[in-house]
C-alpha cells in the first residue's frame, strides 16, 4: 500500500523498526556522518496508522497525548523520509501538509472572527480521528477472539433440514447477481479493447516512414523530435517509439543511419548515414531505450 | 436451567446413594454430567454417526462409555430429538413422530446457472432489454430455456414490445425480484463506481465503459408497446421447459 | 428416562401449580412440553439457525413461543450443546468450552487480514455504513478486493442507499454475520454501548468531542485559560506538559 524504498532490510510489518527510528532521533541530529537512516513504513496502512503509532508511543492515554508533539514527529518524519529521496505515498504529503497548517494554527494567534476552524478545533478533529481508529481496531481484536462458529462452537453435523425456510424456489445473493454482471461485462468490455482498440506500429511501418523521412536527416536530429509528428496520441508514443527505434537499428546495420546517445534514457539522435567503426552499439541502446519505454 | 440442574441430582442406577460417601458421590455425577456433555457435543457436531471408541478417547480413561451413552438416550428418549445406535454407532434423528416437520423434497431450492444470473443481472441493469440486446452483450445466444427458468422463479417479466423491426418483446425486473434481492428500489442497483468501489470492477476498465441506470420506475417507455392479449396468445406463453445453456 | 419426565413436572413460571386446577394444568403442562419437542426438532435439524416466526408457524396457534424458546434454552444452557439466539433466529451450537473436541484440520474459519478485519468492525459498529465513511475511519482508501472478500464471505451485504448526492452504497453486516461470532444482536457487540457513549460510533466529528491541546511551547504553559483547564478537566481529558515537543 505504501511505497516506501528501503535502505536496510528490516522486518515487513513489524512496528520495531518504528521504534528505533525515534529512539535514534537525537543521535542522528546529532551527527550528518551516522549511518543510512532505517525507515520502514510497510507496516503502516497510512498516515493515520502511522500517527497512532506515534501517538502510542508518547505512552500516555489517546485522550492525553499531545497533538503538537504529535504534529513534530509527523513532520520529522516526513522531513527525513525526503532528506533519505524515500517516495512517500501521495496521502502522507497530504496529511503533512494538513498537519503542517495545523501546528501554524496552534502556535499563532487566533482571530476571533475567523470563519476557519481554529487549531484547536482542528487538534480535536485530529484526536477524534485517532481515537475512533483505534477504538474500531480495539473492536476488532474482541470480534476477532469471540467463540466462533466452525472455530469453537459447531453446528450440527448432520443436519435432516437442508433449507428451513422456502421463500424462493432459486437461491442467489445479490452478490451473486452483481458480481456476475461485473465479471461478465468486464469479460466482454476487455476482449474488445483487445481486439479494436491497441494500435501497434509494426517494424515495417516504423522503417517505411523513417526511410520516407530519412533524407531530411542531414543534422543530428532527435528520434522523438521528428516522429512528433506521430507522437500526438499518447497511446501510441510507446509503440511508435519502440518499433521505430527498432527499426533504425537495422537501418544502422545497414549503414543508412547513424544513432547516437549521450547517456541513459537522454534522448536519441539519429542522421544519415556515413558508414564507419564505433558506432554506438545497437544492444546496449536497445537495453536501455526498453526501459525508457 | 432448573431442568439441568435436577440432572445433576438424579441417582445413578447402579449406584446406592449412600450418604457417608456423599462428596464421592457428588465429584461422580459431575464427572458423569460432563462426559455427558462431551459425548453429546461430539455426536451433534459430527456429520457421520460416531463410535463408541472415538467418544470414549475424549473421556478421561475409566470412564464407563457404555452407560454414559445409555443414559444420554434415555435423556433424549422423550425429545424431539432421539440419540440412535446406528451400526454400532451414534447420531442425532429427528424424533420419528416429528419427521412431519422435515420435509426434504419441498425444501430443494435449485442454484441459478450461471447464465441465468448473468440474464438475470442484464435484464435488472439494462431493462427494457430485448433477448437479442441480452445477447449482444453477453456474446453468445441465450437459449431459450435460461429465460424461461427466469419466467418461472418470477423474477423477470415481459414488459412490452420495443417499437422496431420484428417487435422484440422487451424484459424486466419485477417486484418479487426486488423482494428477492433486498432492493428498495431498482435504482438501489449500485452504479459503476460503487461496483469498483466493491471491488467488484476493475479500476481499469476502458473509459467508455458504462453501467447503465435503470429506470426508476415500471412505466413504459417511449419506445415500448405493451403486451396486448393477442400477443400472449402469439407468444405461446406455456412455453416447454428447454435446456439450459452452459 | 428420568429427567425427561421430571421435567415434564416443573410448573409454568407464569402459572402457579394451583391443586384445583390440576388437570388443566396437566394438559398444559403436556402442550407445553409437545411444542418444545416440535422447537426442539425443528432447530436440531437445521445447520442454519431457524427462524422464531417459522418455529410458530408449526405450533399450535396461541402458543407462547417466547417462553418456550426460553424455557428450552435454559434447558440445554448447561448441556454440551446450547440453543443461541441469532437476530431473531434460534440455533443449537456445541458449547464454547467443548472446542478442544473439535480436530484441528476440521476447522474451517477464513483468515482475514487486517485491513479486512478493521473493515469488518468499522461495517459492524457504524452501519449503515459508505466506504467512504469507512476510508474517512481508516484514513486510507480501501483496497481493491477488501471489501469483495467480506461480501463473499457473506458477512457484509450491502443494504442499500444514503440519500445524499450521488445516492452512496450502504454496507451492514449479516446473519451469517452474527452466528458466526456467536451474537444474538448487534447490540451485543463488544464495547458496542461504551463506544456509543464516548460519541466514537459516529462518522462526522461531534461538535461536542473536546480534547486537549498542548501548549505551544514550555513559556506559555502558564498562561493557559483557565476555562479550558476547566473544560478539559470536567471531560477527563488532561493536557501533558509540552516535553515531547521540543
Amino acid at each position: 500500500m505504501v511505497n516506501a524504498l528501503k535502505k536496510q532490510s528490516v522486518p515487513v510489518g513489524a512496528k520495531a523498526p518504528m521504534d528505533r527510528l525515534w529512539e535514534d532521533a537525537d543521535s542522528v541530529d546529532r551527527g550528518l556522518s551516522e549511518p543510512a537512516l532505517v525507515i520502514d513504513i510497510d507496516g503502516f496502512e497510512g498516515p493515520l496508522d502511522l500517527l497512532l503509532h506515534l501517538a502510542r508511543n508518547q505512552k500516555v492515554d489517546l485522550a492525553r497525548i499531545s497533538v503538537l508533539a504529535l504534529v513534530e514527529q509527523y513532520l520529522v518524519f516526513v522531513d527525513r523520509a525526503r532528506r533519505v529521496r524515500l517516495e512517500l505515498a501521495a496521502d502522507y504529503l497530504v496529511m503533512a501538509a494538513w498537519l503542517a497548517f495545523l501546528k501554524s494554527k496552534l502556535l499563532i494567534p487566533q482571530k476571533a472572527d475567523s470563519d476557519e476552524p481554529s487549531g484547536e478545533e482542528m487538534a480535536e478533529q485530529l484526536a477524534f480521528r485517532l481515537k475512533r481508529l483505534e477504538a474500531m481496531r480495539d473492536a476488532a481484536t474482541r470480534l476477532v477472539n469471540r467463540n466462533r462458529l466452525g472455530r469453537d462452537v459447531f453446528a450440527r453435523g448432520n443436519p435432516e433440514l437442508v433449507v428451513v425456510e422456502k421463500k424462493s424456489k432459486f437461491d442467489a445473493t445479490l452478490y451473486d447477481l452483481l458480481n456476475t454482471y461485473s465479471g461478465m461485462r468486464q469479460r466482454q468490455s476487455v476482449s474488445q479493447v483487445t481486439i479494436s482498440r491497441r494500435r501497434v506500429w509494426s517494424l515495417s511501418d516504423a522503417r517505411v516512414i523513417l526511410q520516407r523521412l530519412i533524407g531530411e536527416l542531414h543534422e543530428w536530429t532527435a528520434l522523438e523530435h521528428f516522429l512528433i509528428r506521430y507522437l500526438s496520441d499518447p497511446e501510441e508514443r510507446a509503440t511508435a517509439i519502440a518499433s521505430s527505434f527498432a527499426a533504425t537499428l537495422e537501418m544502422v546495420r545497414e549503414g543508412h543511419l547513424e544513432i547516437r546517445q549521450e547517456l541513459a534514457f537522454a534522448p536519441i539522435y539519429l542522421r544519415r548515414g556515413k558508414p564507419q567503426e564505433g558506432s554506438v552499439s545497437g544492444d546496449n541502446i536497445a537495453q536501455e531505450v526498453k526501459q525508457n519505454v | 436451567m432448573s431442568e439441568g440442574t435436577q440432572a445433576q441430582i438424579v441417582p445413578f442406577d447402579d449406584e446406592s446413594g449412600d450418604s457417608d460417601a456423599a462428596d464421592r458421590s457428588e465429584a461422580a455425577i459431575r464427572a458423569m454430567h460432563e462426559a455427558e456433555r462431551i459425548a453429546e457435543a461430539m455426536v451433534f457436531a459430527s456429520a457421520e454417526p460416531v463410535s463408541e471408541r472415538l467418544i470414549a478417547e475424549k473421556l478421561p480413561e475409566g470412564t464407563n462409555i457404555r452407560m454414559v451413552m445409555k443414559r444420554l438416550s434415555g435423556f433424549y428418549g422423550l425429545r424431539g430429538v432421539n440419540l440412535l445406535r446406528v451400526g454400532g454407532n451414534w447420531a442425532f434423528r429427528t424424533a420419528a413422530d416429528l419427521s412431519f416437520l422435515i420435509h426434504r423434497d419441498q425444501m430443494d431450492v435449485r442454484k441459478l446457472s450461471r447464465a441465468a444470473l448473468e440474464v438475470l443481472s442484464i435484464t435488472a441493469y439494462h431493462q427494457p432489454v430485448t433477448r437479442a440486446e441480452i445477447e449482444e452483450i453477453r456474446g453468445v445466444a441465450t437459449s431459450r430455456g435460461t429465460l424461461d427458468v427466469l419466467l418461472e422463479s418470477g423474477w423477470i417479466r415481459m414488459r412490452g414490445r420495443r417499437r422496431t423491426p420484428g417487435r422484440p418483446v422487451t424484459y424486466g425486473t419485477t417486484l418479487e425480484f426486488l423482494d428477492h434481492f433486498g432492493l428498495e428500489e431498482l435504482r438501489d442497483l449500485p452504479g459503476m463506481d460503487e461496483l469498483k468501489g466493491a471491488g467488484l470492477l476493475s479500476a481499469r476498465i476502458p473509459s467508455n465503459f458504462r453501467v447503465p441506470v435503470p429506470p426508476a420506475d415500471d412505466e413504459l417507455t417511449d419506445d415500448e408497446d405493451p403486451i396486448t392479449q393477442m400477443d400472449l396468445e402469439e407468444l405461446g406463453l406455456l412455453t416447454p421447459m428447454g435446456e439450459e445453456d452452459d
